[in-house]
């Protein structure tokens, strides 16, 4: 047996460029340059260079393309480099001008450099159909059409303040959508049925897998077992679908489609952490292009654009002027889906802060 | 010549339009590889998804699992299941590493690498079930470690923190390694009632998003008021110091004698001004972990955003308590619920009592407006004390 | 002489120390009348109530009935039965008026009168069991009207309104009136599950609070900008300005040649710059009526604020949609059932289709955070026909 | 039969005073005069006077004390009078002078005259032990306390804002309570047993008081009838020992009391409505001067007066600091009780507005 590493590599400062090194926990300031490089200034006064450029909106590259960015980051940036939480990629460059050429190359190998301040900062999916069991929409395909749409504000148009979007397949949520400023969400709406393949399940494995207990598991009169979805409780999450090829959603291509959120945010500025809210409660899946899909997308942003102050996050606008006048101005049609299902409560609660 | 079925046909019209645009393309990157991009095609053809799991394949070296793909369009595209990479702290790759895993990615895969899955790990698709032994091996053997999966802690992510940021009240990818050398195990064996995730964030901005997507958040911060370079202050045009004291949401700051004055019993610590200060203001200097709760996005009752469970001094004090939760979590959260559905449905109260800890008012967001609750007989009598001892 | 019991002599030991200080007394008050105060100083002694209800007695004349006050120790002190008086809109009361109640009191009660009740009601307290009848016989001879008990409306209570305030959008006192011509046995006759208020405010300052414990209430508001006198604005000195144009929550003033201009379309009609405004802003013109349901303060939930419905254009929507709220509450409430819990029950959008009106946006405080909502197939088409409307 | 009005005295035109009557709808701005004293100016420079003086917090006079008030609406105020929400006497008056002397006249009769802008402006209270069947505290007299404690602040003292203060007996809440900015809600805190006097009782209607349905009706060995408390879903509220003399609490003394909540207000200007909020969940009634409850009470009012910026009433002051902030700043422990019952959502909520 060789040695093996238990847990991922470290200690980290193996893998940052020398030239960080001795400034690290020392940072006193940074300065926007030009668009997509920050200078990052040391209390001695040394600089260094990031340079954020976009990626595929899942992440996916192909190895021959990978290995262009390698050399890049050999290149320029210590022969390292970092992927950033909103799946981009950064570079850490010793000098402006090396940034800026790397900037040059990034942008000839088709990768925007921006992303900072009142931009796009990032988009970002999970696997959707392209690699996973569970999508109700495909989102990487949703979300690549988002970012063609919304591309200028990455890197050259403002906007009132940081915008963040993602996109998920269903409602588990791995790409991230709730958490950002736009989010896409994939909603199955049907109930999934039991085939006669179920007695290829483990079914105990597959009752397991439902998240609220929807699924159980009965005797047949001939003493064999199967399995039955009490449809009270469902929640239409899918993962018994995934999970079991004996269990299906009949009709996926008119029940699948995905619910837009908007106003999530982590930053405790202004009022803290929240979650998006439902804004469409659903629209059919439509590839290639998704036109209602981006189009929706389209209003809130031009909406919030046109609308808000300068400095505003989607959360914050909306919560000085309120929901009637956010679907008033953007035009955008209300269903009764969209009302928090705690709101009957009429219990109005004080504003939350962050960390409180 | 096989005929290419129908779905294929118009799946290629339909991939053809998706990869028009000037942004980064996956599909683009795809073809480029051996991806079975026919089978994506017809499943946007079809509007459905044409995998089902096959589960997550445990081996040694990776106890905690594979992840099956399987395909349930065999004539059109192969399973594609897939290896979970985990990254030195902050994500830095050398391109060194980086090639390596193009050469797995090569050897094993379809030529693809997912550089980053959103929770921050690198991910080699394609490798077929067969030689799945072979590449952990192999893999391991280069020196590199896979995980991230199964009932256990997922990666634990980090902000870049001190490494580069001037916000950073601590060193985020320092403190991750840490976990690691502390509580692999945690990560390494699948014994929890559904996965864990632990977030770090240098400071309230919470570039991680600890708050809302982490089982377990720490974020680091200070207490009192930031740390104002008066000097600064007051060489900047007078617009920008009103809207440094105007943005403050609990009006802590006010004018003085041409600087500003930060009064610290106000602060919570928002990051506004520091954002506006332009360098001018700094986190202050007593600093302190806040520890957050229960975030995650669907478990049981869908999103939940998490909540503060305290503030501690130290590092030390943050593993200990990070000790106790995953105990609590592990002895009584059920069969797939997540530690936010746990506390849904027990309450911070409830968990507060299984890490032998008060409720107190940093925990609350809002407070109650009725009346209809047990006040037992020892807190009726502790009441009495409390508020007898109140001076006149 | 019988013996003084020890809590009667505790009582009013009791009774004089809250008697000390300089706020009108409602002690002293009652010393000089014939209410039973040591069986009152007595349940201090105690701590324990001593009545017991006897529940509503009906009447003719007064169908919602008379409620019955029991003493559970009638050797200290009698039973105090009340007689609930409704008074004219706004609550005033002539002078003639006020000594007829007088009058009754003396004859009838105890010599008390109970100005105001929370309900806004006059209350004569202390009418024993057997003169009810007589009382409220010659109680009405006189002119004057008892209510405002059972399940039925209870008393409708307005802000001053027109009559005295600048900030008012109709007349309330009026509109109460009206109530009484068009409804007036929805208040007397008790056929509701539960008792119902209405209460009314001229403007969104709400002195009505009626946002709080009216199971209806109507606001006067309008719709769009404030009026603004900018000749006023422009005299006012910079500061005062500079308060009214911070102030809007939405931030929908600025400032415009010296004087200000507010943005119709941002106004929510929050009634800050007015008040800031010293005359010089005043209520839009085109007047609304927003009407608010379920708030009240126990029934099964606890408190809840009420919800607001709609808005509408006229006192005559006012009064049609106020019927039918009642028939929607009449018909599907359960006993002992309040509005405000009855949506919690149903949900606002269950109440919305019995009143046959569907959701929308101004009905909801916040929107949902989870996918986890049925869509129907038409709710799904109706979407797509919606979106698919939508102008490129 | 005589005639007999149906339903309250109307039009209310017959009731306000003549020199009103033709102001009507044209009142265009309003000027505080001395303490307790408006002057409403109509569309047409005319003026009346608005004296708003003290009451008693429960509302209860001897006709002795009501009758000299009525004189005294007879000599100022065109003989009539009217009670506001507050339940403060309103007496409206043609001349500023005329005000005077009745504000001269109300003072020597020992009714404070004030209440408006930055002051305290009522303080409201049910009827409690002094008339009612379901008191947990005697709200009037924890009020009259409260009004001796916090007079100053109507008629001399300037406070950050309005300042009301209400009291109530038991959940149902009358006195207007959660309503205000300052609470006192009277509390059971055990559950009531069934003593064999019950069988006195209208059993089914003892079962229907009940709000939350916890009374069963249960048939005895002997064919009797009786009833039966779940104690899972009693809420404590006390209605049925109200109802019925068989169901008694068994210590009042030692269980019974009060919480305080803070926060509560109707008007829409900042945030909108909104109830008030536990801050202390249980206090024993301590009379004759519940020192505790009336430390609270001061507590609160002390830290709010020195720590809020103009203008804020108690519940945009906690909204500013948060509520961890709110218990330090005022030393006042907490207690769990005071946590939201539903805060475990960890869901948070974007600021509600009034009307949205
Ligand atoms: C690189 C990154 C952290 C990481 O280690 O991955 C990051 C790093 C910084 N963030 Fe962040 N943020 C990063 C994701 C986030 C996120 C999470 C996300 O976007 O998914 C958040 C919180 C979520 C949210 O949107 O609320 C986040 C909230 C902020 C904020 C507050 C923004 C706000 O509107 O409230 C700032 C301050 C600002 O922009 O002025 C900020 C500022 C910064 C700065 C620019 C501060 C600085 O330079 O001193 C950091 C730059 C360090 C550097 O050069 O790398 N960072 N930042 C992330 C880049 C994401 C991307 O590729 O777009
Ligand atoms: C790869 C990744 C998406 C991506 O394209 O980047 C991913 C992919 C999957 N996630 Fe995830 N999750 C990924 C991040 C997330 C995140 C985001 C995060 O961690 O920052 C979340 C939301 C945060 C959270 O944990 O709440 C997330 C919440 C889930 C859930 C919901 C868990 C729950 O009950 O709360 C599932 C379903 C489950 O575990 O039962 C899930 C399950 C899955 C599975 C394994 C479903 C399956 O068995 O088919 C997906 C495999 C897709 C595939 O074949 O590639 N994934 N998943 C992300 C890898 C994370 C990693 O590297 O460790
Ligand atoms: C007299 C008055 C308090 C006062 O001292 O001023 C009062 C007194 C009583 N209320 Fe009340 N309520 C009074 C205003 C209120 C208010 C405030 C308001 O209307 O503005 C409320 C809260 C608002 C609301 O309606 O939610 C109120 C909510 C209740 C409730 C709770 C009802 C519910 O389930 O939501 C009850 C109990 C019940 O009806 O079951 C109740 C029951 C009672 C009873 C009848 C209890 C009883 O049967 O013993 C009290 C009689 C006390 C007595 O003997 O004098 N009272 N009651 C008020 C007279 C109102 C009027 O003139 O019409
Ligand atoms: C008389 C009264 C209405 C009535 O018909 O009974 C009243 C009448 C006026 N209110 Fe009020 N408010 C009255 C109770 C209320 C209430 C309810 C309460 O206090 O129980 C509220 C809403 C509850 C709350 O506290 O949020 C209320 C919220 C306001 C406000 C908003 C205050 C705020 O801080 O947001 C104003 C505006 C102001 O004070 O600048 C206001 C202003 C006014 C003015 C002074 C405006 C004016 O003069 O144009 C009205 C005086 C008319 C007059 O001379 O009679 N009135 N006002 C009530 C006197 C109560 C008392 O005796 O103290
Ligand atoms: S969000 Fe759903 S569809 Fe997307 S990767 Fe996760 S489990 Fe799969
Ligand atoms: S769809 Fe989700 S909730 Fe419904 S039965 Fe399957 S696993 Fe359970
Ligand atoms: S969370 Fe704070 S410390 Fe970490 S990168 Fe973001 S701004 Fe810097
Ligand atoms: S960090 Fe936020 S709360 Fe603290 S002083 Fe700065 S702006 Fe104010
Ligand atoms: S609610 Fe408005 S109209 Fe009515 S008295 Fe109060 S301020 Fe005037
Ligand atoms: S009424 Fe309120 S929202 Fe409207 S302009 Fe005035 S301050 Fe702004
Ligand atoms: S609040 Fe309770 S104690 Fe007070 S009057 Fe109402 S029912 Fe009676
Ligand atoms: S105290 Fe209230 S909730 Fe409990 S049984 Fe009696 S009526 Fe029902």
């Amino acid at each position: 047996m060789t040695e093996r590493p238990e847990g991922p590599p470290r200690p980290y400062l193996n893998f940052v460029p020398d030239y960080v090194k001795d400034s690290i926990g020392k940072w006193v300031t940074h300065k926007m340059q030009e668009g997509g490089i920050i200078e990052h200034i040391d209390s001695r006064g040394k600089k260094v260079y990031t340079v954020k450029a976009a990626s595929t909106p899942n992440g996916r590259y192909s190895t021959i393309t990978m290995r262009q960015i390698t050399a890049l980051a050999r290149k320029y940036a210590g022969a390292t480099m970092r992927f950033t939480q909103g799946l981009n990629m950064e570079f850490i460059v010793g000098s402006l001008e090396k940034a800026k050429a790397l900037k040059q190359e990034l942008k000839e190998l088709g990768f925007p450099v921006g992303g900072w301040k009142e931009h796009l900062w990032s988009l970002t999916s999970c696997a959707g159909y392209f690699h996973c069991a569970l999508a109700a929409t495909d989102a990487p395909s949703v979300i690549q059409n988002i970012a063609n749409s919304l591309s200028r504000y990455f890197d050259e148009e403002e906007l009132p303040a940081k915008l963040t979007i993602a996109g998920s397949g269903c409602p588990s949520s791995c790409g991230g959508s709730f958490l950002t400023d736009i989010s896409i969400n994939g909603i199955h709406t049907e109930i999934p049925v039991i085939t006669e393949n179920v007695k290829n399940c483990d079914l105990q494995g597959t009752a397991f897998t439902c998240p609220v207990g929807a699924i159980q598991l009965k005797t047949l009169p001939d003493g064999g077992k199967t399995i039955e979805i009490r449809e009270s409780l469902c929640i239409g999450c899918g993962l018994c679908v995934g999970a079991c090829g004996g269990i299906i959603f009949q009709t996926p291509e008119k029940t699948d489609g995905h619910a837009i959120s908007i106003g999530g945010k982590a930053s405790a500025s202004r009022y803290g952490t929240t979650l998006g809210r439902i804004v469409v409660p659903f629209i059919p899946n439509e590839p290639p292009h998704y036109e209602k899909t981006i189009r929706v997308v389209e209003t809130i942003v031009e909406t919030w654009k046109k609308d808000a102050k300068k400095g505003e996050r989607i959360a914050d606008w909306v919560d000085r002027i309120g929901w009637e006048k956010f679907f008033e101005k953007s035009g955008l049609p209300f269903y009764p889906q969209s009302m928090d299902y705690l709101d009957i409560r009429g219990i109005t609660t004080l504003r939350d802060g962050s960390g409180r | 010549m096989t005929e290419v079925p129908e779905e294929v046909k118009k799946g290629r019209e339909i991939v053809k339009e998706i990869e028009r645009g000037s942004w980064p393309n996956f599909l683009k990157e795809a073809e480029k590889t051996r991806y079975p991009v026919d089978l994506y095609g017809a499943s946007l053809y079809l509007k459905r998804d044409l995998f089902t799991t096959g589960g997550y394949v445990s081996v040694p070296g990776a106890p905690t699992g594979i992840l099956m793909r399987v395909t349930s369009r065999p004539d059109i595209g192969e399973s594609t299941n897939v290896v979970r990479v985990l990254l030195p702290s902050g994500n830095f790759i050398t391109s060194d590493m980086m090639d390596k895993f193009c050469d797995f990615a090569d050897k094993f895969g379809v030529g693809m690498v997912h550089a980053l899955s959103t929770g921050q790990n690198v991910e080699i698709p394609g490798i077929p079930k067969d030689r799945i032994r072979e590449f952990v091996t192999e893999f391991r053997d280069a020196g590199l470690e896979i995980g991230s999966t199964g009932d256990a802690f997922r990666n634990t992510t980090t902000c870049v923190g001190a490494t580069l940021c001037e916000y950073a009240n601590m060193d985020t990818m320092g403190m991750r390694d840490e976990f690691y050398d502390k509580f692999n195990d945690y990560a390494k064996y699948p014994t929890f009632p559904h996965k864990m995730k632990l977030k770090i964030s240098g400071c309230p901005l919470d570039c991680a998003r600890t708050t809302q997507k982490a089982d377990i958040g720490v974020v680091g911060s200070w207490v009192g008021a930031p740390i104002v370079d008066n000097k600064m202050i007051s060489s900047m045009p007078k617009e920008k110091v009103d809207a440094i004291v105007n943005s403050c949401p609990t009006l802590a700051i006010s004018r003085e004698n041409g600087g500003i004055s930060i009064k610290g019993e106000d602060c919570i610590q928002c990051m506004k001004c520091l954002r506006n200060g332009e360098g001018a203001i700094k986190p202050g200097d007593k600093k302190t972990f806040l520890i957050y709760v229960g975030g995650k996005l669907r478990g049981k009752k869908g999103p939940l955003t998490s909540k503060l469970l305290m503030r501690v001094d130290t590092k030390e004090e943050v593993m200990e308590k990070l000790e106790k939760i995953v105990e609590a979590f592990t002895d009584h959260a059920a069969r797939k619920e997540r530690l936010g559905d746990l506390i849904f449905r027990i309450g911070m109260k409830g968990l507060l009592e299984l890490l032998e800890m008060k409720l107190q008012a940093l925990n609350v967001k809002d407070l109650r407006t009725n009346v209809f609750y047990p006040v037992s007989e020892e807190e009726r009598q502790e009441i009495a004390n409390d508020l007898a001892g109140r001076g006149k």
